[in-house]
């Protein structure tokens, strides 16, 4: 076996979040689909340092952890207050990008 | 000497000036002013005469460049003026009939509060005309017919309070306009053929060109002489223009400016001479015109537009001699300073009947005047005689000269427009004679005045509305121009013609060929007599036998479509004023709808494409990531695509 | 594996690993997306997150597997549910689409992204691959920490800030602070009468019902349980459990043995109201 | 380096601009004396540059300067002028401050508490600033630094359509609002869409002369030169495609039909004095564009446009007539007269003869003057009436003869009476077209006919007949508003019987854009004898 087929695997699990994204409601699916991508991202990082020979896509794997970390914080924040004013972690219910 | 002839220009120019821009405080002195202007003009105009008579024949013309006008490329318009024979015969005619009617008008303007103003515009209408003929081309000579153009649109709407009067003064310089255009077209056309549209090289040089370009510079030149001289087809504004004061139409609309067209075409005789169909087309027009606007005279009640039925009929003769060739320029022009002189004291005269008779026009409200007015009836009755040819009076000489030049043409149309001239001849005494019956003759017909017009715009009339008129005899300064232009009715023709004076005088430059005519002069003569014996007769029959209705009977066709102008006016307001109405209403429509509406159409649609998209954009997060999603599928498809080619 | 620098194939043992495990990394990831409920999403994505962490370890990326495992599945994924717990747990996610053609519109897009990674991974020339032996020839986590300190010190020392920030923000963000005073109990019955709705406290769960466990609805005099007697959060996720048939059941049999004892016949009619 | 008075023209109505915007608030008076006083020193700056400039010398640019702006792209700070553009300059510089003059108090804010603020220093301002960005226009020599000054005086315009109007009449302030701003976004709107496709020719133009010289450039007389000299040549449908994207911007903004729609809007929504500003200034910069860019830089495109440009001017020239005659309103009336005369302008430039192409240039002067009078006149009518409806007048001749006859004097000259400026480039125009094409050089004669119709019917239904009863008491012109329309009229009569200096001054410049164009006069058929003119007696001299 090939390690490219690590990407084929990134990469179905990179579509099969953003599909997430676009068709769950829930906010907090929704960001689980979004770690989803990432980790997708991840692996196909750690598969290019093994392609390579070097470190730097897993430094840049752990980068990407730290952020994700970071905006799963800050996202989830986000919706505990969302929630607590309109009562619903439905994205559909937040349109207040329409005029 | 030469710069005199500029100064001829140029008085009466500045009396304009001075009046028109003088303000109030010109008011009193400003008719003396106009008319002193006027009078300068003419002592110029004699002086140099008399310098022009003192020289050899073939010498007399002379020539001033004053300076460049618009010199642009080949295009070289000067302001220049050339003075010879033919000019000079106008200048005295202009200045001289003008001079006059001045001084006339001192009187007949006395209680107008506008007086100031009426003699600015007479004095720029002098200036105007003085310009036109004596302009050495084209180009100024247009600049002057427009000038005369302009004055005679002021001055027929003098009254610009009657919405009658306004309507006419557009009407005249509409009409002429097409004739302008016309002469515009003739010069850009003498600019494509000779590279300049003075006088002296275009004449000269007129055997150069096609035939096909000379008949075309021709006919424009006769579109322009028929708007300016009133003929057919361009006829309809003479008369309206008699809503003008009777100075306006007796010295713009009888003597000078409507000849212009006459004049015209006597000063581009070289052309008209190389194109014989545009002579033809000359000669019909005025056979037609002189028997159209005779005609017209006929059925006309209003005395002041028989006269110019009569003044449309009169130019016709002379266009009629005009496109005959050099057998006929010296009589058209003789012929036409004749009629100034009768015609200018016709209608004088006719101011004073109206003057005396509170504006009263109709000439079936008149009757009987001879004897309240003695002196305004024998002048009258002179230049009655002068017009309908009575032998021995200047109408006479000049009349019967065209009538025999016209048969003198040879072949069928040497006898047609024999004919015409002739049946145009009976036709005048016909209607003189009954305008004369019913002015002066009879029992008065007297009627109360009118309804008073506006305070102060009319010369007000001296007593309240419904009296009857109390006719009076004019004041001096009126009957002496009246009695001084039927001096010159009588006896102008006869001077003229003693030693065959006036031909030699204008031989050199119009040139002058004996008609031979298929008929003695004898008989020309003879038959004129008949006609006018006919003519006078059945008039009498008419009017003077019987008494004449107040209010006109129905009449015969003919005498309706006459009272009509022939139909000539309801023609042209079906076809062009209609036509024009619904074209320009159409077009209105069209560029608000269809140019507009493009333009606002395009707008609406986008628009309506942004509301379209607009619903795009529904404010749901999820929407908004399928179309991220969907462009970065996008992307990554052009890059791999990119990379694959 | 580790021996050749450059080799084109890893071992079977891998392949078999590799060939096991993405189907449960990809089930999971279908899973996280197509559950209903929230948490059974959450418990996917752990799943999936689980076998990641066994691939980084396969691809030589100890340091990560190890990462993986301690941070995302049991930090994050513990943050997830937490959340859930403390928002999601209300309802169910309706998967029924209210955007008019979104899931189409989704599913397009998905495939044509797909069908696009797939082409270009496929396109990309990756028939070798160099391996980390000599890059983790000093322990991974030497040559990770060398790196991260040397050439990636800036931005790590800028992650740093970030996550600082993030606290920050989210301790920001979820504080509440009042911004007015909090009503009175007195304020609060007089709002309560003049909504006019349950002026009385609520009736307890368990009420003529056999249990008296929270999840189980009183029952009203006519033996219908009502759903106000249990809490508001239990009724929103659908947990109540309706006793009263087998309770109206038992009092029928009850009472069915009563008449028989007593020889009396009413007890037909009240056998067919309790059904 | 000499000294730079062409920047100094155009910046010292710019400084104007600034110092009169910052007058306080409460000094409108102040304000409005600045304005005029800047307003006269650009005239007296005009005035040298007519002074300094030299008919006969070498060279198509005089008074030139020219700075590196933009480096990487070749765009240079390069002003010139030739005859056409001094000529401009004139009746730019003459007519802003009648502009100001007899706007005097068309921004004064209203009596009444309740409308809106109108800031005084702002109107006045932004004329300065049109009349800044408009002087620069006619004196840049380099395509980009045109263009942005050619696109930037829109803003200003927008501004002064848009918020300056006629004190509202029947129809009230909301209404009348809000037509006004309709007109302001239309007259954006097209010829903003104008401006853009120009951009793409000039950044074409760029692309073109980059290509082919090594280095781009936008400088004029660096392209006609590089042409000359061969080392630049367009492809044909480059060339073609390039002068479209000129001609489309200037035919929008002089406007041409059917580009002219705005026009109307726009002149009849904006006060009296702006509208002058719109078509004998602004407008003026589009028909001069046209000779000085679209001629000059791509003459055998030029050539090969010929044909239906003349077709369209000459639709213009009867359709801006007609409509005029079918119009309501007297301002709307006095633009589709201009339609009318641009008609003629761009007939003139376009019909490639001496006579036409300077009779087009004395036309964009006289038409600036003529229609400057008879807008400011009517105007002045307007504002004491407070309606624009012809039928709401009748008889002011005899309430109000100076300014009856003013009107007057200004329809003549609108209607190209002999005497008066107008006539002369009309003629002109019509006598050039006519040498090359007779049949459209005949059928634009019509048009004098119809300018004497709508004028005539103008001047009949407004000025004459029975005196109307809200027009009894209407006062003559008073003194401010004399001096603005008195020297107008008597520039008219100056140019009308003496025309020389002018002529003089435009003659080289034209004859210098016929060799770009590589035409001739065509040649009479017989020509005769020439005749020795006054003209050739001078020259001799």
């Amino acid at each position: 076996m090939n390690p490219v087929n690590y990407l084929y695997l990134a990469a179905l699990l990179f579509t099969v979040g953003a599909a997430g994204v676009l068709i769950r409601r829930n906010a907090i699916v929704l960001f689980m689909c979004i770690e989803l991508m990432l980790n997708a991202c991840n692996l196909a990082f750690v598969t290019f340092s093994r392609m390579h020979g070097n470190l730097d896509g897993q430094v840049i794997a752990f980068f990407t952890m730290v952020v994700a970390a970071a905006e799963v914080v800050i996202g989830l924040a986000i919706i505990v207050t969302i929630f607590r004013s309109r009562h619903s972690a439905s994205v559909d219910d937040s349109g207040l990008l329409k005029l | 000497m030469e710069n005199l002839i500029g100064l001829l220009v140029l008085a009466p120019l500045l009396g304009a000036a001075v009046l028109l821009c003088g303000g109030r405080r010109l008011d009193r002195a400003g008719h003396w002013v106009g008319t002193l202007l006027a009078a300068v003009s003419f002592v110029i105009g004699v002086v140099l005469f008399a310098y022009l008579l003192g020289r050899s024949g073939d010498d007399r013309e002379l020539g001033v460049t004053v300076f460049s006008w618009v010199p642009v490329g080949g295009f070289r318009a000067d302001v220049g003026f050339q003075l010879d024979q033919l000019s000079m015969t106008f200048v005295l005619l202009i200045t001289g009939v003008g001079s006059l009617i001045h001084l006339y008008s001192v009187g007949y303007m006395a209680h107008d509060e506008r007086r100031r103003r009426f003699f600015g515009y007479l004095n720029l209408f002098l200036a105007a005309m003085l310009l036109l003929v004596l302009a050495d081309n084209y180009l100024l000579l247009y600049v002057g017919w427009e000038g005369v153009g302009l004055a005679s649109f002021l001055l027929i709407g003098f009254w610009q309070h009657k919405p009658s009067a306004a309507t006419a003064a557009k009407k005249a310089f509409l009409v002429n306009r097409v004739g302008d255009m016309g002469l515009s077209i003739a010069i850009m056309l003498m600019f494509t053929t000779f590279g300049t549209f003075a006088f002296g090289p275009v004449l000269g040089g007129a055997d150069g060109a096609g035939e096909g370009r000379l008949t075309a510079i021709g006919l424009m030149l006769l579109l322009a002489a028929c708007g300016k001289s009133a003929q057919v087809p361009l006829q309809s504004w003479l008369g309206d223009a008699m809503e003008g004061p009777t100075p306006v139409s007796a010295l713009i609309h009888a003597a000078t400016m409507v000849t212009a067209g006459v004049y015209l075409i006597v000063r581009s005789g070289a052309i008209f001479e190389g194109a014989p169909d545009a002579q033809t087309a000359v000669v019909t027009v005025g056979a037609v015109t002189l028997l159209f606007g005779a005609i017209v005279g006929c059925a006309k009640d209003d005395i002041k537009k028989a006269l110019a039925g009569s003044t449309m009929s009169q130019i016709g003769y002379m266009i009629l001699a005009a496109g005959l060739g050099p057998v006929g320029y010296v009589f058209a022009i003789m012929h036409l300073v004749t009629h100034g002189f009768f015609k200018a004291g016709l209608f004088l005269g006719a101011g004073s009947v109206m003057h005396a008779m509170d504006d009263e026009v109709d000439m079936r409200h008149y009757g009987g005047l001879r004897t309240y007015m003695p002196i305004t009836f024998v002048t009258f009755g002179l230049g009655y005689l002068a017009i309908i040819g009575f032998p021995g009076l200047s109408g006479f000489f000049s009349k019967d000269k065209i009538i025999e030049a016209a048969f003198a043409k040879g072949g069928t149309e040497g006898w047609i427009l024999g004919g015409a001239a002739l049946l145009g001849a009976a036709i005048t005494a016909y209607y003189m004679t009954r305008v004369m019956l019913m002015t002066f003759f009879g029992e008065k017909r007297w009627q109360p005045a009118p309804s008073p017009a506006e305070p102060g715009a009319e010369p007000a009339a001296a007593h309240g509305a419904g009296e009857l008129p109390h006719p009076h005899e004019a004041p001096r300064t009126m009957t002496v121009p009246m009695i001084v232009l039927a001096v010159g009715s009588v006896f102008a023709g006869g001077l003229f013609t003693v030693n065959n004076a006036f031909v030699k005088w204008l031989e050199p430059v119009t040139g002058h060929e004996e008609g031979h005519s298929p008929v003695s002069a004898l008989t020309v003569t003879a038959a004129t007599m008949a006609v006018l014996v006919v003519g006078v007769a059945l008039a009498w029959a008419q009017y003077g036998r019987r008494p004449v209705p107040v209010t006109a009977p129905r009449g015969s066709l003919l005498t309706r479509a006459a009272r009509r102008d022939l139909l000539q006016d309801d023609f042209n307001h079906v076809v062009l004023v209609r036509g024009g109405e619904h074209l320009t209403r159409s077009l209105v429509y069209v560029d608000h709808t269809v140019v507009d509406g493009v333009v606002n159409g395009t707008a609406a649609s986008v628009g309506g494409l942004s509301g379209r998209m607009r619903k795009l954009q529904n404010g749901y997060a999820r929407s908004y990531a399928v179309s991220m999603f969907g462009g970065a599928a996008v992307l990554i498809a052009a890059t791999l695509l990119m990379r694959a080619v | 594996m580790n021996a050749a620098a450059t080799a084109s194939m890893t071992s079977t043992g891998e392949a078999v690993q590799f060939w096991i495990l993405a189907v449960v990394a990809t089930g999971g990831a279908l899973g996280t997306v197509l559950m209903r409920k929230a948490v059974h999403s959450a418990l996917s994505l752990a799943g999936t997150m689980i076998v990641l962490a066994v691939f980084y370890l396969a691809n030589g990326a100890y340091f990560l597997g190890v990462v993986q495992i301690i941070v995302y599945t049991g930090a994050i994924m513990m943050l997830f549910l937490f959340v859930v717990m403390l928002v999601g747990v209300t309802a169910a996610d309706s998967l029924k689409e209210t955007i008019r053609g979104q899931r189409w519109l989704a599913a397009l897009c998905a495939l044509g992204f797909g069908v696009l990674l797939f082409a270009g991974i496929a396109n990309a020339s990756l028939r070798s691959f160099d391996g980390l032996g000599q890059a983790n020839s000093g322990g991974n986590v030497q040559g990770i920490a060398a790196l991260l300190f040397t050439k990636y010190v800036f931005a790590f020392e800028i992650t740093g800030a970030l996550l600082i920030t993030a606290a920050v923000g989210a301790m920001v963000l979820t504080h509440r602070e009042r911004t007015e005073r909090a009503p009175t109990q007195r304020e609060l019955s007089v709002a309560r009468v003049r909504r006019g709705k349950q002026v009385p406290p609520l009736p307890a769960p368990g009420v003529y019902a056999r249990h008296n466990a929270v999840d189980v609805p009183g029952l009203l005099p006519d033996g219908t349980p009502s759903e106000l007697t249990v809490n508001a959060t239990l009724r929103a996720r659908g947990q109540i459990r309706d006793v009263s048939a087998e309770a109206l059941g038992e009092l029928a049999a009850l009472e069915q043995r009563s008449s028989e004892w007593q020889g009396q016949k009413q007890g037909e009619g009240r056998k067919g109201a309790a059904q | 380096m000499s000294f730079p008075l062409l920047t100094l023209t155009a910046a010292v109505p710019a400084l104007g601009a600034v110092a009169t915007a910052a007058v306080p608030a409460a000094r409108r008076t102040a304000a409005k004396w600045t304005a005029l006083a800047f307003s006269l020193a650009t005239l007296v700056l005009a005035a040298v540059q007519l002074v300094r400039f030299a008919p006969g010398a070498k060279g198509p640019f005089q008074l030139t300067e020219s700075h590196a702006w933009i480096k990487d792209f070749g765009v240079r700070y390069e002003l010139g002028v030739d005859g056409i553009a001094v000529a401009l300059i004139a009746l730019t510089a003459v007519l802003v401050p009648f502009v100001i003059l007899a706007g005097w108090h068309d921004a004064d804010p209203l009596e009444t508490k309740s409308s809106r603020w109108r800031p005084t220093q702002g109107f006045f301002a932004l004329i300065l600033m049109v009349e800044a960005m408009v002087l620069i226009a006619f004196e840049a020599t380099d395509v980009f630094l045109f263009y942005i000054f050619f696109e930037a005086m829109l803003i200003p315009m927008y501004f002064l359509i848009g918020g300056f109007g006629d004190r509202a009449g029947e129809h009230g302030e909301a209404e009348t609002a809000a037509q006004r701003s309709y007109a302001a976004v239309k007259f954006l709107l097209y010829n903003l869409a104008g401006g853009l496709i120009m951009l793409a020719a000039v950044i074409g133009l760029y692309a073109v002369t980059a290509h082919q010289l090594g280095a781009g450039t936008f400088s004029l007389q660096e392209i006609t030169q590089a042409r000359a000299d061969g080392r630049l040549e367009f492809a044909t449908t480059t060339e073609r495609a390039l002068f479209l994207g000129f001609f489309f911007a200037f035919a929008v903004k002089a406007p041409l039909w059917p580009l002219h729609t705005w026009l109307p809007n726009a002149m009849g929504e904006a006060t009296a004095p702006v509208a002058v500003l719109i078509t004998a200034v602004v407008d003026k910069v589009g028909t001069f564009a046209m000779l000085r860019f679209c001629l000059q830089l791509f003459p055998e495109a030029s050539k090969w446009a010929t044909p239906a440009i003349l077709v369209l001017s000459l639709v213009s020239i009867l359709y801006g007539a007609l409509l005029a005659v079918g119009q309501r309103d007297i301002k709307r009336l006095i633009a589709y007269a201009s339609i009318s005369h641009f008609g003629f302008i761009i007939l003139g430039i376009f019909a490639m003869t001496t006579q036409g192409q300077s009779g087009a240039t004395l036309y964009m002067v006289n038409h600036g003057i003529s229609t400057a009078a008879l807008m400011l006149v009517a105007g002045f009518l307007i504002s004491r009436r407070g309606s624009r409806l012809i039928a709401d007048y009748g008889g002011v001749q005899k309430v109000a003869p100076v300014l009856a006859g003013t009107f007057l004097v200004s329809g003549l000259a609108t209607l190209s009476l002999p005497g008066l400026a107008p006539f002369v480039s009309e003629f002109l125009v019509l006598v050039g077209t006519f040498t090359r094409h007779p049949v459209i050089g005949g059928i634009a004669t019509l048009g004098i006919v119809l300018a004497a119709l709508y004028v005539l019917v103008l001047y009949q239904r407004t000025m004459t007949g029975p005196v109307r009863e809200q027009v009894r008491r209407m006062p003559d012109l008073r003194a401010r508003e004399l001096a603005v329309v008195a020297p107008l009229i008597a520039l008219l009569l100056f140019l009308g019987v003496y025309p020389k200096p002018l002529t003089k001054i435009v003659n080289p410049a034209v004859e210098h854009t016929m060799s770009q164009v590589h035409k001739t006069d065509p040649r009479p058929d017989v020509p005769v004898k020439a005749p020795v003119t006054a003209h050739d007696v001078e020259a001799a001299k």
